[in-house]
């Protein structure tokens, strides 16, 4: 999304779902996974709305739905397609919308091929690097950088992005779209019919999407199959529209914004790039913007160092940009499990997170922790990811022994939430402080404590010997107040430095108020404001039924406690409400200035009708009727010129492992997927290669509502545990036939990486596709257990391969291959044995 | 599918144990053998009055200890006497079971140690009255249940209960009197083992042919074959050992053995009749 | 009189039996009335038949959630990121219960089955509070305090980024990095908590930092 | 106040309706409570399970697969108060279908079978209306278990006590509504005066009878064999479908008449005894 719209997080909030005359759930099982934020969409339905799931299986979702449409794993690009193919060809657009806030009028380059002309490749591609360079996506009489590119507002040029999308969607006709979905073509007219029938001025059509959409090699660009959607349809920025991503963990979307990620740092600032960034000048050219909200990039990069090293970050030493870690790639987790088998990466922080299980191709994982120096963990009980050293399945089969792995294991205890002051972000960028109740037990701290006295001992050991480049941890601030017998930290003092402080020494209360000269310090920029007059924002609790629907004094949101994002879209191009109904964020010519029931997403006081000077720079240069003030032009992205690797339109390639060849182009997969091809990752071969019909069956793993990711925070719980006692597989009846599976029963499932056994459950919700003349059987999976806990069973994580997304490195979880047979597996010294077997008869010796 | 919700019973169950047909027999037992010795001790009889009313001093005994010995919270037996529940057939059921088996232990005491005999005698006429009461009550309680093999028979029960009863005492006077006194008990038996097999018949007619396959299957069939068996052979030898003492003890210990069985297959019938939802069904779809 | 008429074995269970936070708080009214024979209530006319009020205990009559009177703690939910309200309620340094807060906007007081289940998951049997140690090649677990274990784990990160250190690339690129050192987790974690972390690392030059957002 | 008038029932049992009962409080009467369940709000999450053995601390009931959909539950049981049936009912082509899901409840009956057949007086109707055991008064006689036309009570294997739903007893003393109903995500499970609620599922039926086939209301009948539940519930199929029993009825309904033949029969005894005794000479 932050490549269609500008920035990552949800264009919505939950309680706005209420309002959607349509609501699309892709991707996700909202019902059975956030129940509680689904309450929403049955409030819609009450309402009259129209709740479609679009998923391969009938879930409690589909149950509560008005439509449910089965489609094929990892066809979602191909069926979002079919969607903006009806909205194309039959002109049912939002024009209004269309030519003034997105790209569509934009004219692109003569040169640029689309991958309808190139058989599954754009222009730019570059086999021998695996990937594409960009020049070609650009817009037309662009080298001059800044300047508004030409558009032809009656969207008919050939080379506008209106036209070129009209091209690139035409093979993707309701009947095509059937056949690679695995659908019925009505399916498809139906769903599109009922978004363009609930989209407009009147009325607004959501989408909810999860990791079902993200977790494949083609995860970004499905998003951006919706975001063009909403788009065309004029959906985003206003009330009961919008793009709703649903996480899965409480701070999901704040780990994000304040980055446990490799790539970021706070606010979405790009980490320095070895090759690029010499010094922080160069720094905030490439990585900045002369226009939109990133051309002030110096002065969130210039803040956060002030924030971290205070003063010794000075304009002379350039506020110690030079102290900073460089990366040169991709150091993604998998990355790193890969340095961890090849004994490049040594020691490893294992920190509320179970990769042991919950990792795809967990197996590898534990391989990888059994080939460390030291490990710490720190969790709640003893996990998966601390216990491998005798009781991983590799032990029982003998590939690994206890008394041969290196590895020197901590396992510390953690602070539960109500142990501890803090605050989460939820899926809505919405961030809620959690008060302190009582003090852990024993020697449980909260990871905040521990953090904080490992970094006072760095630092104390640091002063007393010679370290090399010890600079960034001897300049480093690490002044927190410390509270109570423990001396944990006060985690209020750690948001406060997030929010910043002005020259005085005062609360920032946003992030206008940044300076690049070194005068304010801000930790993350976006979260500037959450302690606005020294008041923790974050822990405002007026209640719900005491203020609007919106209820903006209920916690924070970035940005700057705006709950619907881009919402001066929610007005017409002049500043009036679109309609009455869906009247939201207007302007008001008394007052000069903008209003409603949120806080506009726009400068307060610029008019619709502002033209930006030649030249003008950052936001200055955004007009009055542009709405997506973080991109340089202002516009809705339909087409993607810059930030996204594999593609400036979503384009339908197969899953990485799939059991059917791609009907549309004779590339099979995505070509930028990024692959770890070795021993214990192989992956299953498909039709195109040799041996494509051994795995025969489509894999995909999903959650059920009564357990958490991998178990760790479930499996310990007994009033969760019995209520999905024990691991099962989901297979229709014409599978269990064809494979003798009974249901109650065992069935062993395995794929090139691993094999596991689960108990079988045949329900005619699961229903074998038809897919381009043939069947397909498929089996899902919920990956919750594990060895420990009350309840256990296999992890289904073992059977993954690690492939990814080439933009988000995210793995493909939900669409690979597998086959099933029944009865229980192999057990010991005779799981290598049958995983020999299985490697051999699909030929995947030589695949390293 | 099966039946209803996966095939789950709809109703539960009892949680009770087997001392609770084992109390339905003994208490059963008991009161008729009081109201026995209550009628032979007036026909001075005192020789069967005295085996019976230590007959229903022994199932009075049987059926204290499995009344409180199935309770999950035996120690809390005397929660029973907190309130009178005229809505409840055991809390009716507890104090006319206290009232009988408090008169028959005095009774049965007094004629142990000739003390006070003439309350013995007072105490034994007023258990001799409310024996059939005692031995009758049982067919309410259960009667009262969502059971359907126990809730719908609802006139042949009590009187199946009351031909059980009798049998048992009488079998009890077959066992321990002689042949010489034992006539009234020998009667006794006859009428009631009679009395079993009719009523047993006219309870399948009541509840009908669906409903009766809860006596007629399964466990609770084959007790009932076997205590159909043990009562015919047992009613044969009580008519054929009028002056036999050993055919009239091989009489006694049959129909009691039968009286037992009885009890228990009634007992499984209805356990049957909650666990398969298909009683539960049929019986909610003719009401 | 009264008291010869209070059946000593039926009601001492339910005269001792208080519930957490009732502290056998008895109001002399109840005390009188519900110790007095069940029976006797009942023959008083009210309740003949025994069904109601007659057949209640002291207990009962004396039973209060035990959320009454303990100190509200307002929270969030730890799962997933729908971010309901919780009120964790307090009651002598002891959670007695964690359920919705009704204030919520987003949630108006509903948790799934998981939110509900909150307190278990901070109560589990399987939660353990002292730090644990296995040494390389280690059959077995072994104590350790948790003072010695900071100061193990402070000497394996510089030992590890001593020994890893990258200052530049092969094409004399800057670098500033420590190679041999990972990182997972964090969407599980505070805000706080993940700027605090990424700090330090970034400090230590740790650039593998990673969490469940890309899992 | 709630003062349903259900149809006598025959002799002394007339007394017993959930309001003569309630009304045994005097002056600390209240209006009668309950529950409306609404399955075609509900998705079977579960919440309710949770939160109910969260409030009243009941341990889990084991963990055993099933394959009876999503449901491991089982069934109502002593520690089991809330329970979720899950029915998947899909149409023939399988593309759509239904998937019912019905929390199901202790029914809290005007005419309660527990309540009258318990010997102890541990069950009580309070004043609220509402049927609740008191573990502190129980002894496990069992008699409640087989009295109760829904299967609802069952043993609690730690104490022995019998157990089932109070409707939250100790939380409607301070004014807090019930555990599962404050937890349901999707307002299936309301709680409320159940005059109300009767009226509001009247309304819901009229509603949702165009969308849903074959909705229809439960327990909402002060006529029935129950006199009607002070657990209401809107369903999508026939009862037995869940597992609930189509036609329930209170077993003490026809209890006079039980006496009466049983005093026959106890008199037909005592005749036949006596005959026996006098038919030597």
């Amino acid at each position: 999304m932050g490549t269609s719209f500008g920035r990552g997080g949800a264009t919505t909030f939950q309680q706005d779902l209420q309002n959607s005359d349509c609501i699309v759930i892709m991707g996700s099982n909202m019902a059975e996974n956030h129940p509680v934020g689904f309450q929403w969409v049955m409030e819609a339905r009450e309402r009259g709305a129209t709740v479609i799931h679009v998923d391969p299986r009938f879930t409690r979702t589909s149950a509560a739905a008005t439509k449910h449409v089965p489609i094929r794993a990892g066809s979602d690009i191909a069926f979002l397609g079919g969607i903006i193919h009806y909205i194309l060809k039959n002109d049912r657009a939002f024009k209004e919308y269309v030519v003034n806030y997105t790209n569509g009028p934009v004219l692109l380059r003569d040169d640029f091929k689309d991958s309808e002309e190139l058989d599954g490749f754009f222009s730019g591609w570059h086999a021998d690097k695996n990937g594409y360079t960009h020049e070609t996506w650009q817009y037309k009489d662009m080298d001059t950088h800044g300047e508004p590119p030409d558009t032809d507002k009656t969207l008919q040029d050939p080379r506008c992005v209106y036209q070129v999308l009209k091209r690139h969607y035409a093979r993707y006709t309701p009947e095509t779209v059937a056949r690679i979905c695995g659908t019925e073509p009505q399916h498809v007219i139906d769903v599109a019919e009922a978004l363009c029938a609930n989209s407009g001025r009147e009325r607004t059509s959501a989408f909810c999407y999860s990791v079902a959409w993200t977790q494949h090699t083609t995860g970004v660009q499905t998003i951006r199959g919706a975001a063009i959607i909403q788009l065309l349809l004029g959906n985003i920025g206003r009330p009961g529209g919008g793009i709703l991503a649903l996480r899965g963990h409480a701070s999901i979307q704040g780990s994000t914004d304040i980055p446990t990620l490799f790539n970021i740092l706070p606010g979405y600032i790009p980490m320095p790039h070895a090759h690029a960034h010499d010094d922080l000048k160069d720094f905030i050219e490439s990585e900045g913007a002369k226009t939109g909200s990133w051309g002030n990039m110096d002065k969130y990069i210039v803040s956060l160092l002030k924030a971290w090293f205070g003063e010794r970050a000075t304009e002379q030493n350039d506020f110690c940009f030079d102290l900073l870690p460089r990366i040169n790639g991709d150091h993604s987790s998998y990355r790193s499990i890969m340095g961890m088998l090849d004994g490049t990466v040594k020691g490893f922080f294992c920190i509320g997170e179970n990769p042991a299980v919950g990792s795809a191709n967990s197996g590898l994982h534990r391989r990888a922790l059994a080939n460390l120096e030291w490990l710490v963990v720190r969790d709640f009980s003893e996990i998966e990811s601390a216990s491998f050293w005798y009781d991983a399945p590799e032990i029982e089969s003998g590939e690994l022994h206890t008394e041969s792995i290196p590895t020197e294991v901590f396992w510390m205890p953690a602070a539960a939430h109500a142990e501890k002051d803090g605050s989460f972000t939820n899926t809505q960028r919405l961030l809620q402080w959690h008060h302190q109740a009582v003090e852990p037990k024993g020697e449980a701290h909260s990871d905040l404590w521990f953090y904080y006295h490992l970094g006072k001992r760095i630092k104390e050991k640091i002063a007393a010997q010679e370290e090399p480049f010890s600079d960034p941890i001897a300049f480093l601030t690490w002044n927190y107040p410390e509270k109570g017998e423990t001396a944990d930290p006060d985690a209020q003092a750690v948001l406060r430095e997030i929010n910043g402080w002005d020259a005085n020494g005062r609360a920032l209360s946003d992030y206008n108020g940044l300076k690049a000269d070194g005068s304010t310090a801000c930790g993350c920029w976006i979260y500037c404001g959450c302690f606005k007059d020294e008041v923790n924002q974050t822990a405002r609790r007026k209640p719900g039924s005491e203020q609007s629907w919106v209820a903006p004094e209920w916690a924070w949101a970035w940005p700057a406690n705006r709950r619907i994002i881009y919402n001066r879209a929610s007005a017409d191009p002049q500043g009036k409400p679109w309609s009455e109904r869906k009247k939201y964020v207007w302007w008001d010519e008394e007052k000069a200035e903008w209003t409603g029931h949120d806080v506009p997403d726009f400068n307060k006081t610029k008019r619709p009708d502002y033209t930006p000077e030649a030249g003008a720079k950052a936001e200055d240069a955004i007009a009055g009727w542009q709405p997506f003030v973080m991109q340089e032009d202002g516009l809705g992205w339909l087409f993607v010129p810059n930030g996204i690797v594999d593609g400036p339109l979503p384009v339908f390639y197969e899953p990485h492992e799939s059991p059917v060849k791609n009907a549309l182009y004779s590339q099979q997969a995505n070509p930028c997927r990024q692959q770890f091809p070795r021993t214990f990752n192989e992956s299953n071969p498909s039709p195109s290669d040799a041996h494509g019909d051994v795995f025969p069956f489509v894999l995909h793993t999903y959650r059920l509502t009564e357990h958490h990711t991998a178990g760790g925070m479930s499996r310990t719980v007994p009033h969760l545990s019995e209520l999905q006692p024990e691991f099962f597989c989901e297979v229709s009846p014409e599978l269990a036939q064809l494979r003798g599976l009974t249901h109650g029963d065992w069935a062993t499932i395995f794929t090139s990486r691993a094999v596991i056994e689960a108990r079988v459950m045949v329900t005619d919700r699961v229903k074998p596709m038809r897919v381009d003349g043939k069947t397909l059987h498929s089996v899902g999976l919920p990956y919750h257990w594990g060895s420990r806990g009350l309840v256990t069973g296999d992890s289904a994580n073992d059977l993954l391969n690690i492939t990814l997304d080439p933009n988000a490195h995210i793995q493909e979880t939900k669409g690979l291959t597998c086959d099933i047979i029944s009865g229980r597996r192999p057990r010991g010294k005779d799981v290598p044995d049958f995983m020999n077997a299985v490697r051999t008869r699909s030929h995947l010796e030589g695949q390293e | 599918m099966s039946e209803g919700y996966y095939g789950r019973p709809i109703v539960k169950p009892p949680t009770w144990t087997d001392l609770i047909p084992t109390y339905f027999f003994a208490g059963g037992l008991a009161g008729a053998a009081a109201t026995l010795a209550f009628a032979e001790r007036t026909a001075r009889n005192d020789r069967l009055a005295r085996a019976m009313i230590f007959g229903a001093a022994a199932g009075c005994a049987v059926s204290a200890f499995c009344l409180i010995a199935d309770l999950k919270k035996p120690e809390r037996f005397m929660n029973m006497l907190r309130v009178v529940k005229p809505t409840s057939p055991m809390s009716v059921g507890v104090y006319i079971f206290s009232a009988f088996s408090g008169s028959v232990f005095i009774a049965a005491g007094s004629e142990i140690t000739g003390v006070a005999r003439s309350a013995g005698r007072f105490f034994e006429a007023i258990a001799g009255l409310i024996g059939p009461v005692m031995s009758v009550y049982t067919a309410v309680l259960v009667g009262d249940t969502v059971m359907p093999a126990w809730h719908l028979p609802r006139k042949t029960l009590p009187g199946l209960f009351a031909a059980t009863s009798a049998t048992s005492a009488g079998a009890w006077g077959l066992l321990f009197a002689s042949a010489r006194d034992n006539g009234s008990a020998r009667r006794l038996a006859l009428v009631g083992g009679t009395a079993m097999v009719a009523v047993l018949q006219a309870l399948h007619h009541e509840i009908g042919p669906a409903q009766a396959q809860a006596y007629s299957k399964g466990e609770a069939g084959a007790l009932a074959r076997s205590a159909r068996l043990l009562n015919v052979s047992g009613i044969v030898c009580a008519a054929l050992g009028k002056d036999s003492n050993a055919i009239s003890r091989i009489a006694g210990a049959l129909l009691l053995a039968g009286g037992l069985t009885e009890r228990f297959a009634v007992y499984r019938a209805g356990c049957a009749s909650a666990k398969d939802p298909k009683y539960v069904l049929e019986a909610q779809k003719s009401n | 009189m009264v008291k010869t008429l209070c059946l000593g074995p039926l009601t001492d269970e339910a005269l001792r039996g208080g519930i957490p936070g009732t502290n056998g708080a008895r109001v002399g009214k109840t005390m009188s009335e519900h110790a007095l024979w069940p029976v006797l209530r009942q023959a008083g006319g009210k309740d003949p038949l025994a069904l109601g009020s007659a057949a209640q205990s002291l207990r009962t009559a004396d039973w209060k959630a035990r959320t009454d009177g303990a100190k509200v703690v307002k929270s969030i939910c730890p799962y997933c990121a729908v971010g309901c309200g919780q009120n964790v309620y307090v009651k002598d340094d002891t959670i007695v219960q964690i359920e919705g807060d009704p204030d919520s906007p987003i949630s108006r007081g509903r948790l799934c089955p998981k939110g509900s289940a909150s307190l278990s998951l901070i109560e589990s049997l399987l939660r353990e509070y002292r730090v644990k140690y296995r040494r390389p090649y280690g059959t077995h677990w072994e104590e350790l305090p948790l003072e010695r274990a900071m100061e193990m784990i402070a000497d394996r990160v510089l030992k590890t980024r001593r020994e890893t250190w990258e200052a530049k690339d092969d094409e004399g690129n800057t670098l500033n990095r420590c190679y041999g050192i990972a990182h997972l987790g964090g969407a599980t974690l505070d805000n706080e908590e993940n700027y605090l972390m990424k700090k330090l690392y970034t400090a230590l030059g740790v650039v593998q930092v990673e969490n469940q957002a890309r899992l | 106040m709630s003062r349903a008038c259900p149809e006598p029932v025959e002799g002394f049992i007339d007394l017993t309706s959930a309001a003569a009962e309630s009304a045994t409080y005097g002056a600390e009467e209240r209006d009668r409570m309950g529950f409306f369940t609404d399955t075609t709000l509900c998705i079977g999450c579960k919440a309710c399970e949770v939160a109910c053995k969260e409030w009243n601390q009941l341990p889990s009931d084991g963990y055993e697969f099933t394959g009876e959909s999503y449901d491991n539950t089982k069934e109502l049981s002593g520690n089991t108060w809330r329970h979720v049936a899950f029915v998947e009912q899909m149409e023939p082509e399988r593309d759509t279908g239904r998937w019912l899901m019905e929390s199901d409840v202790c029914k809290h009956c005007t005419h309660a079978g527990c309540l009258d057949v318990c010997p102890t007086g541990a069950i009580i109707r309070t004043e609220f209306g509402t049927v609740v055991i008191q573990d502190d008064i129980c002894n496990g006689c069992g008699y409640c278990v087989v009295a109760c036309p829904f299967g609802v009570i069952g043993e609690k294997q730690e104490d022995h006590t019998m157990g089932k739903c109070t409707l939250c007893y100790d939380r409607l003393k301070v004014g807090e509504q019930p555990a599962c109903a404050k937890a349901c995500p999707t307002e299936s499970i309301q709680y409320g005066v159940v005059d109300e609620l009767r009226e509001r599922a009247e309304k819901r039926l009229e509603k949702v009878q165009q969308k849903f086939d074959g909705a229809q209301l439960y327990l909402n009948d002060p006529n029935d064999g129950v006199g009607g539940g002070g657990s209401l519930f809107l369903l999508l199929d026939k009862p037995q479908v869940y597992g609930l029993p189509p036609n329930p009825i209170v077993p003490t309904k026809d209890l006079p008449q039980r006496w009466r033949t049983a005093g026959i029969a106890a008199a037909a005894l005592f005749g036949a005894v006596v005959l026996c005794a006098v038919s030597r000479r």
